[in-house]
């Protein structure tokens, strides 16, 4: 048993003890004080992650038992902690990231009746998020990866009374419960082969797995990462799990939970690069998503909407990175996403908070750069993240996969540049409609206050971080190294050359200059084009198409299951053996009848006994 | 050695003719006491009773003899009239006499050695019943009578042509199998009149008339005691067949329990459900013996047989006791009964368990040994039949304890209707009524503990299943 | 010789049958069964006759004993019925059935 | 001497019963006594799990080769522990109703009946055992059932005597199958063993039969919907809970050690007739209407899933089976509970009929929705444990059934959370209604806690249960 360090220990310790002591002692007695012992824990966990990430930075790494968990004979699944670079990095952002947006909610959620519900919910996927990331085999994964999903079915239902946020929440767990499909059965599958599902063990031997059943590995992978990440075919449940608080929507939808799927393809990585063409069918995945979603996200009215479907695209972007091979520029993006999302969502969150509702639509705001400077000071540094302008995380991180792109050349060049473009063109716009110049369309909130300080801190920290994490790269290259196994490439992470970035820059600045022309200089364009063509809206806001497929499964799905359940079982089944004492009674009533009570019925059928007697005899 | 042969028969008639006596001595103005006939006979079949268990095995004098099957199921009919004398409704002396009578009968049957002694035996033991049926005045019991008799003398006229057919064949009325056709056609006739003693289904009619119109203990007494004596003659005639009645006897088995056991489901009269039952029982003793004949006569098969009838003395005898006292006759009667009087309905649930074969009853025991010898006799499809008749009759026997326990007790006026039949017994004598109610207790009490009694049994039969 | 006896015992034997089985009166049928048992008797008697045995005669009259007893409470029972002002018919005995 | 010690397990609460029928307070007796039963079950867990009660086969029998023959190993005293404690948890859950003394002592009976099923190591003994089960379990149904009670109970008790007629022929044909091949009249589990070939498989199929109608599998299913409906609540936790369990067990007990060879034989079929059961028992879920008889088809997809892991035969697959058999008593056990006490305030059980229940009755929801998760499979609590490890069994021996697995997985979300939500969350249903139901009292609450304690406990840390079940089924593995 290899020492483990006392922080990983506290990692899982210090939540738990949080949330028990929330859950028995303060929630019964002092409701509002349960934020207390959680934020606490987060502090803890951060300093954890924080000592972690330097024991992985000076070179050293560990995967070790806790306790057998399932055990069967000499067989047994453990219960362990796996402590290398991709863990430890992604792990750090999600803790800070996680910390500060608990800060946030303290604010935010003051005075909601649900409060102690709230954040014990909030720090117990707080929890599992952290346990996914540390865990060293892929059936623990497993175990937090549903964790992960039955906490957003929570929370996303967190405010039971709306019909649209319970809507929202069951979509969203049964969607990700049909993504998780593939991953239980990749696991089976491996677990099938190998009675083994150690990260370590599978790295040894990843080369002697034979490619056939490594491509349907491969393929339920990302068949999970797809629901968990809202790549193309999964990506519905995202936009409606908006209607959640927003530090919800922040944490879950942005920062972390998202970032689970890319995570696990990242994992998993020795095992699908040795596929010849999967990593280029994650990269085409990311693309299409990207593209698309970005073209929802210019459409949307709702301010979380668009942002919802920025997240989709960049989470399309990142496994787009991942795809051309890129890995650290997948997680680099992975993590400068994180911050600046964070902020967008939690502008976001204050803008509705102000408004006093749980969401607001472009026609609810406008030129709110004087009343809120501070949040337009946040958006403005988290928009330009997002858009990739320089001197922000956004542009290094963008353009590192830009850079891949570039070297693969062709197709992926152009979506890059489009992509680039996109988003640019929506955040610009959001930019714009918010905080620049009031349109006849927009009545804008009566008093828009800037936010208490609580809130609005957290916030000023993420967005400084949206800009200094941008110069981590070169150390995150090398944190990733540590725990690699031998035979991948090891990940590195060059300097984006002169063209490609100046490539680049020009995409984005010709997508902001198209926003400011369509919403400055034509300010209502915006809602001319929805009363001129109502059709074409209702078409983006049905995500062209794609929203009505899972709505055409579930109601084949009931449809099927009524034919089965009351119909085959009840009506037909079930009613035939009820029938059977039917028959019994009429037999019955038959067989009384044929005792018709006279007697020389009674002496017949003696004598026909006798005779069929005597027959039998004399046959024989 | 023969003499200890004849005591039992000897005792029974001194029996019958010391109670004819005490009735000639009785003038119209001094009626005999109550239960002094009844007494006297009952002793009598008592020391019958002791001195059969004591006969030691297999004599073989010419005319007499007794084996181990006999002399077992003599003790079960010998059983079977004690609660009869016991319970019946004191009259004058003559039914006890008659039962007497009966009882000489079904002595003989058991212990005959010849053929002319079981076609005495079998008459002897039918016609004092014709009588009894006949005993309550109703217009119902007197067509039951008229009934019985004409089809129990058909049956013995067939019996009597078989006996023909087979003395020309054997030359001889020993108990001895007879070659060639003629000998084959006679034991046929033979066992068709003993199937119609037992029941079995083609030959069945009478048997439910019979049962509901004579007072429940006499119909007690003919499905225990009078159906054991036709299961040995049955078991006494198939011993002589060679092959081709014995492979018809299980089918006929099959044929009975399944009707008797759908026929019953629909009844609303008691006693016509329970003769219908015992019809369906009358199957599982075809079975036993047709299990018997195929294994060579085995010793275990007729413990099989024997312990079937002492069960289902303790079960059907108990049923019929149970109508007796509490006087109900249709199943409207019964809902509800569990509210009203738990006990009574305690009592009928654990007899009705039994009767079905639910495990840990005398019931199951028995059902079990019958399965198990039949198996051995390699008669797999009639097992299968019997199964499923099991399951049927279930049908009804949880369907009593269904209405008794999970229904509303029915209308006053309906439980009022049964009650004064119970209430004209009671007043008579209440102590009797309480006396009859613990003597169902005890059947009752009887066919759980019974369960266990082919292991005590099993070395009477030379190891059982060995 | 001994195929005629059997013969008319047979046929007597049928013929009580039909007797029994189709007439109504009750005392027809009375009849019949007598004659059956007659038949059956008559059989037994020869047989005894031709293998010379005494048993078999001892049994016929035996038989016959046992006949006359039969006969006594047939008749009592029939009796009972026509007091009862019941016709004695066999199909006006019907209130038992089902 | 063992055999003393395990004839007190099971007769212990028969006297329990009895005295209950005779006084008045009948629910002080029998929680009483079925503690003591509880207790007594403790007791016996170093003994049993460690096998020093393990009886030799010896030839020396009542007759026919039948003896008074007990065995206790770690399978058996799990099942029975289980069984003493959820007719402890059923007693003190009808504390506050005014049942008869009948009901209290039916639930003693139908405790020992079922100990004495799972402890029987004699055929003839296990099969008395069987069908004496049914007798209190039959008036528990029909005397305080719901509307339908009397149709259900009869139903009930034919659907299982049809399958037990042919367990008792099955099992006259093994031992006379077996006494012809070695000449020893034995009804003992441990020493019969079964023929081959055809008559091996008549055999077979005529116990497996017996089996399937308790398990139940799919076309003999059709009473468990009635049956649980019109149960009582604390009727329903103990069908649940431990009757449906009698199949599996009779599987993995008689049939395995029985039919060796066999029964490996077979795992294709079996595989599959299992699979069904996970599936189609899914699909009539998401049809229902009424709580009850959805937790009643989930019970069928449950128990298919201990099927699945019990047939494969592998480590894995075998303990993740028994283990399951464990879980679906707590975690449906606990779901009855709820519903039954959702049924005390509400007198509903539609779908339909409640919502927006969290604001009234907060630890109502909680515990439910805890259950739920459970019952789905959500990773931490006791059933992901149990149904993992059977479709790992699964997946090394026949892949292709684990998809069948699989998919019932995904589909237990698909039907049981729509209905949680119907209930608890959604605001639709009838106002008057869901007004009337307050929250759960100390009582009632306690014992939830204490289950959904098992399941947190039992899905964390599983290895000491498992440690339990190991010694029988690791004889049992063939690969």
């Amino acid at each position: 048993m290899i020492h483990i360090p006392s922080a990983v220990i506290l990692l899982f310790a210090a939540p738990l003890a949080a949330l028990a002591v929330g859950f028995f002692v303060t929630r019964p007695y002092k409701p509002e004080w349960t934020h207390i012992p959680v934020l606490l824990s987060c502090a803890v966990v951060c300093a954890c992650a924080a000592y972690l990430a330097a024991f992985v930075y000076s070179g050293r790494g560990l995967d070790g038992t806790l306790f057998r968990w399932m055990v069967a004979g000499d067989w047994d699944v453990p219960f362990g902690v796996r402590i290398d670079g991709i863990g430890v990095s992604v792990l750090a952002m999600v803790s800070l990231v996680g910390a500060l947006i608990h800060l946030y909610a303290v604010g935010y959620m003051k005075g909601d009746p649900g409060f102690a519900r709230f954040f014990l919910l909030f720090h117990l996927f707080y929890l599992s998020m952290i346990g996914l990331l540390i865990s060293n085999n892929y059936v623990q994964l497993y175990l937090f990866w549903e964790l992960v999903g039955v906490c957003s079915y929570f929370l996303i239902g967190f405010w039971m009374h709306k019909p649209a946020a319970r809507r929202a929440a069951l979509q969203a767990f049964l969607t990700l419960r049909v993504a998780d499909l593939g991953l239980m059965l990749a696991v089976l599958i491996l677990m099938g082969l190998y009675r083994n599902t150690r990260f370590a063990a599978l790295y040894a031997v990843a080369g002697g797995i034979p490619t056939g059943v490594l491509a349907l590995l491969g393929v339920l992978f990302v068949w999970a990462a797809a629901g968990k990440s809202a790549l193309f075919p999964l990506y519905f449940w995202l936009p409606d799990a908006m209607e959640g608080p927003s530090p919800v929507s922040a944490l879950m939808h942005a920062a972390t939970m998202v970032t689970a799927g890319i995570f696990l393809l990242v994992r998993s990585w020795p095992l699908i690069c040795v596929v010849p063409g999967l990593p280029e069918f994650i990269a085409v995945v990311g693309a299409v998503t990207a593209i698309l979603a970005a073209v929802l996200a210019s459409t949307q009215t709702d301010l979380k909407r668009i942002l919802a479907y920025s997240t989709v695209s960049h989470l399309g972007l990142m496994a787009f990175g991942l795809g051309l091979g890129q890995v650290t520029a997948g997680v680099f993006h992975l993590v400068t996403h994180g911050f600046f999302k964070a902020v967008l969502f939690l502008c976001a969150g204050i803008l509705a908070h102000a408004a006093g509702k749980s969401t607001v639509s472009v026609s609810e705001v406008g030129g709110l750069r004087r009343k809120m400077p501070l949040t337009f000071l946040c958006f403005l540094v988290a928009a330009l993240s997002l858009g990739g302008f320089p001197l922000t995380a956004g542009f290094y991180s963008k353009d590192a996969i830009l850079d891949a792109a570039f070297a693969h050349g062709g197709w992926a060049a152009a979506a890059g540049l489009a992509i680039a473009a996109g988003s640019a063109f929506y955040i610009s716009r959001m930019l714009f409609l918010t905080f620049f110049g009031s349109r006849p369309e927009q009545k804008p909130i009566e008093h828009p206050h800037e936010a208490p300080p609580v809130m609005i801190v957290p916030v000023l920290f993420l967005s400084a971080g949206a800009v200094s994490v941008g110069w981590l790269g070169r150390g995150l290259a090398r944190m990733l190294g540590s725990g690699w196994p031998k035979s991948v490439p090891a990940p590195a992470l060059e300097g984006p050359t002169s063209v490609v970035s100046s490539a680049g820059l020009a995409a984005a600045a010709l997508g902001a200059a198209g926003a400011y022309w369509l919403t400055m200089l034509r300010p209502s364009w915006d809602w001319q084009w929805r009363r001129r063509r109502p059709g074409l809206e209702a078409l983006f806001f049905d995500d062209l198409g794609w929203r009505r497929v899972p709505v055409a499964c579930v109601t084949a799905a009931v449809w099927f299951a009524d034919k089965v359940g009351r119909v085959l079982d009840r009506d037909c089944w079930d009613a035939a053996i009820e029938g059977s004492t039917g028959v019994c009674r009429r037999v019955s009533e038959a067989g009384s009848r044929l005792a018709t009570g006279s007697l020389s019925d009674s002496l017949w059928w003696v004598m026909i006994g006798a005779a069929a007697l005597l027959a039998w005899a004399a046959l024989r | 050695m023969t003499a200890m042969l004849w005591l039992p028969i000897a005792v029974l008639s001194a029996g019958a003719l010391s109670v004819l006596a005490i009735g000639m001595g009785a003038t119209p103005g001094r009626p005999i006491p109550c239960g002094l006939a009844k007494g006297v006979a009952a002793a009598a079949v008592l020391l019958a009773l002791v001195l059969s268990a004591m006969t030691p095995e297999a004599v073989r004098p010419p005319l007499l003899r007794l084996d181990m099957l006999g002399g077992s199921i003599q003790l079960v009919f010998l059983a079977a009239a004690m609660p009869l004398l016991f319970v019946m409704t004191p009259g004058d002396e003559v039914p006890p006499a008659l039962v007497l009578g009966s009882l000489i009968g079904m002595a003989l049957v058991a212990a005959a050695g010849s053929l002319l002694m079981l076609f005495i035996g079998l008459e002897l033991m039918s016609v004092p019943a014709y009588l009894l049926v006949a005993r309550s005045r109703s217009t119902r019991a007197m067509e039951a009578s008229v009934k019985y008799f004409f089809a129990g003398s058909a049956a013995g006229a067939l019996f009597l042509m078989g006996m023909a057919l087979h003395f020309s064949a054997a030359h001889s009325l020993d108990l001895a199998s007879a070659p060639g056709p003629l000998g084959e056609a006679g034991l046929a006739l033979m066992i068709a009149a003993a199937l119609f003693k037992l029941g079995a289904v083609p030959l069945h009619f009478w048997l439910p008339d019979v049962y509901e119109a004579s007072d429940p203990e006499l119909a007690g007494f003919f499905s225990t005691g009078l159906k054991a004596a036709a299961a040995l003659l049955l078991a006494r005639l198939a011993g002589l067949s060679q092959g081709p009645i014995l492979s018809i006897l299980p089918w006929a088995a099959a044929l009975t329990i399944l009707f008797g056991a759908v026929v019953a489901l629909r009844q609303q009269k008691l006693q016509r459900l329970l003769a219908y039952s015992s019809i369906s029982h009358a199957g599982f003793m075809m079975l036993a013996v047709a299990a018997w004949a195929r294994q060579g006569q085995a010793s275990s098969a007729a413990g099989a047989l024997f312990f079937y009838l002492a069960a289902y003395l303790f079960m059907s005898g108990g049923a019929f006791l149970w109508l007796k006292v509490s006087g109900f006759s249709s199943r409207e009667q019964l809902k509800g009964l569990g509210r009203v009087r738990p006990a009574d309905a305690a009592v009928l649930s654990v007899l009705l368990l039994a009767l079905a074969g639910i495990p840990p009853t005398a019931g199951f025991a028995a059902k079990f040994l019958v399965f198990w010898e039949a198996f051995k006799a390699g008669l797999y499809v009639p097992l299968v039949l019997a199964g499923l008749g099991a399951l049927l009759s279930l049908g009804y026997y949880l369907g009593l304890i269904r209405d008794m326990y999970f229904d509303e007790p029915m209308t006053a006026k309906v439980i009022s209707e049964g009650r004064q039949d119970l209430d004209t017994a009671a007043s008579s004598s209440v102590e009797a009524a309480l006396g009859q109610r613990a003597l169902v207790a005890a059947f009752a009490v009887l066919t759980v503990l019974l369960v266990v009694m082919p292991w005590l049994v099993d070395g009477l039969w030379a190891g059982g299943g060995r | 010789m001994s195929a005629v006896v059997w013969a008319v015992s047979g046929m007597l034997f049928l013929l009580g049958l039909a007797a029994v089985v189709l007439r109504r009166q009750l005392l027809a049928m009375f009849l019949g069964l007598e004659l059956m048992v007659v038949a059956a008797a008559l059989a037994l008697g020869h047989e005894a006759g031709r293998a010379g045995l005494a048993e078999g005669l001892v049994a016929v009259l035996l038989v016959l004993a046992v006949a006359a007893a039969e006969a006594v409470v047939g008749l009592t029972l029939v009796l009972r019925v026509h007091w009862s002002g019941r016709p004695t018919e066999a199909d006006a005995l019907r209130e038992l059935r089902g | 001497m063992s055999q003393g010690w395990l004839t007190l397990f099971w007769v212990l609460p028969a006297v329990g019963g009895l005295i209950a029928l005779i006084n008045r307070q009948g629910r002080w007796t029998s929680l009483v006594f079925s503690l003591a039963t509880a207790l007594y079950g403790l007791l016996l867990l170093g003994p049993a799990s460690s096998g020093a009660w393990h009886v030799p086969v010896s030839s020396s029998s009542l007759a026919f080769g039948i003896s008074y023959l007990l065995d206790c190993d770690g399978l058996s005293l799990s099942l029975c522990w289980l069984t003493a404690f959820l007719t402890v948890v059923c007693v003190i859950a009808s504390w506050n109703k005014d049942f008869s003394r009948g009901y209290w002592a039916a639930f003693l009976f139908l405790e020992s009946a079922l100990i004495g099923v799972f402890l029987a190591r004699d055929l003839f003994l296990f099969f008395v055992f069987w069908e004496a089960v049914l007798i209190p379990m039959f008036f528990i149904i029909g005397l305080w059932g719901m509307e339908g009670r009397r149709h259900a109970a009869m139903k009930f008790f034919l659907f299982t005597f049809f399958g037990s007629i042919f367990l008792l022929l099955g099992s006259i044909a093994l031992v006379t199958r077996h006494h012809a091949a070695t000449g020893v009249w034995t009804w003992d589990m441990v020493a019969l063993k079964g023929p081959s070939g055809t008559a091996g498989i008549l055999i077979f199929a005529a116990m497996a039969l017996g089996f399937a109608v308790k398990i139940p599998l799919v076309p003999l299913h059709t009473w468990l919907p009635d049956a649980h409906t019109e149960a009582p609540a604390a009727g329903s936790v103990m069908l649940a809970g431990v009757l449906l369990k009698m199949g599996v067990y009779g599987f993995l007990r008689v049939l395995w050690p029985v039919f060796p060879q066999l029964s490996l034989e077979l795992m294709p079929w079996l595989m599959l007739l299992a699979g069904v059961n996970v599936v189609y028992g899914a699909l009539c879920a998401m049809a229902q209407k009424d709580l009850k008889r959805l937790i009643a088809y989930s019970s069928v997809a449950h128990l298919g899933f201990c099927l699945l892991g019990v047939v494969s035969r592998t480590p894995e697959g075998l303990l993740g089976g028994s283990l399951q058999l464990l879980n679906h008593g707590i975690t449906t056990g606990a779901l009855f509970l709820l519903v039954g006490f959702l049924y005390d305030r509400g007198h509903r059980r539609g779908l339909g009929d409640y919502g927006a229940l969290y604001k009234r009755a907060p630890w109502l929801t909680f515990f439910f929705g805890f259950a739920t998760m459970a019952s789905v499979g959500l990773p931490g609590l006791n059933g992901f444990v149990g149904e993992f490890m059977s479709l790992i069994g699964v997946a090394r021996v026949l892949p292709r059934f684990v998809f069948v697995g699989v998919l019932g997985v995904m589909m237990s979300a698909a039907y049981a959370l729509p209905a949680y939500q119907s209930v608890f969350w959604d605001a639709e249903g009838k106002a008057s209604v869901s007004a009337i139901v307050t929250d759960l009292d100390r009582r009632e609450a306690g014992l939830l806690w204490v289950l959904c304690g098992a399941m947190l406990a039992i899905g964390l840390y599983p290895a000491p249960l498992l440690r339990v079940l190991e010694p029988f089924l690791l004889g049992l593995v063939s690969r």
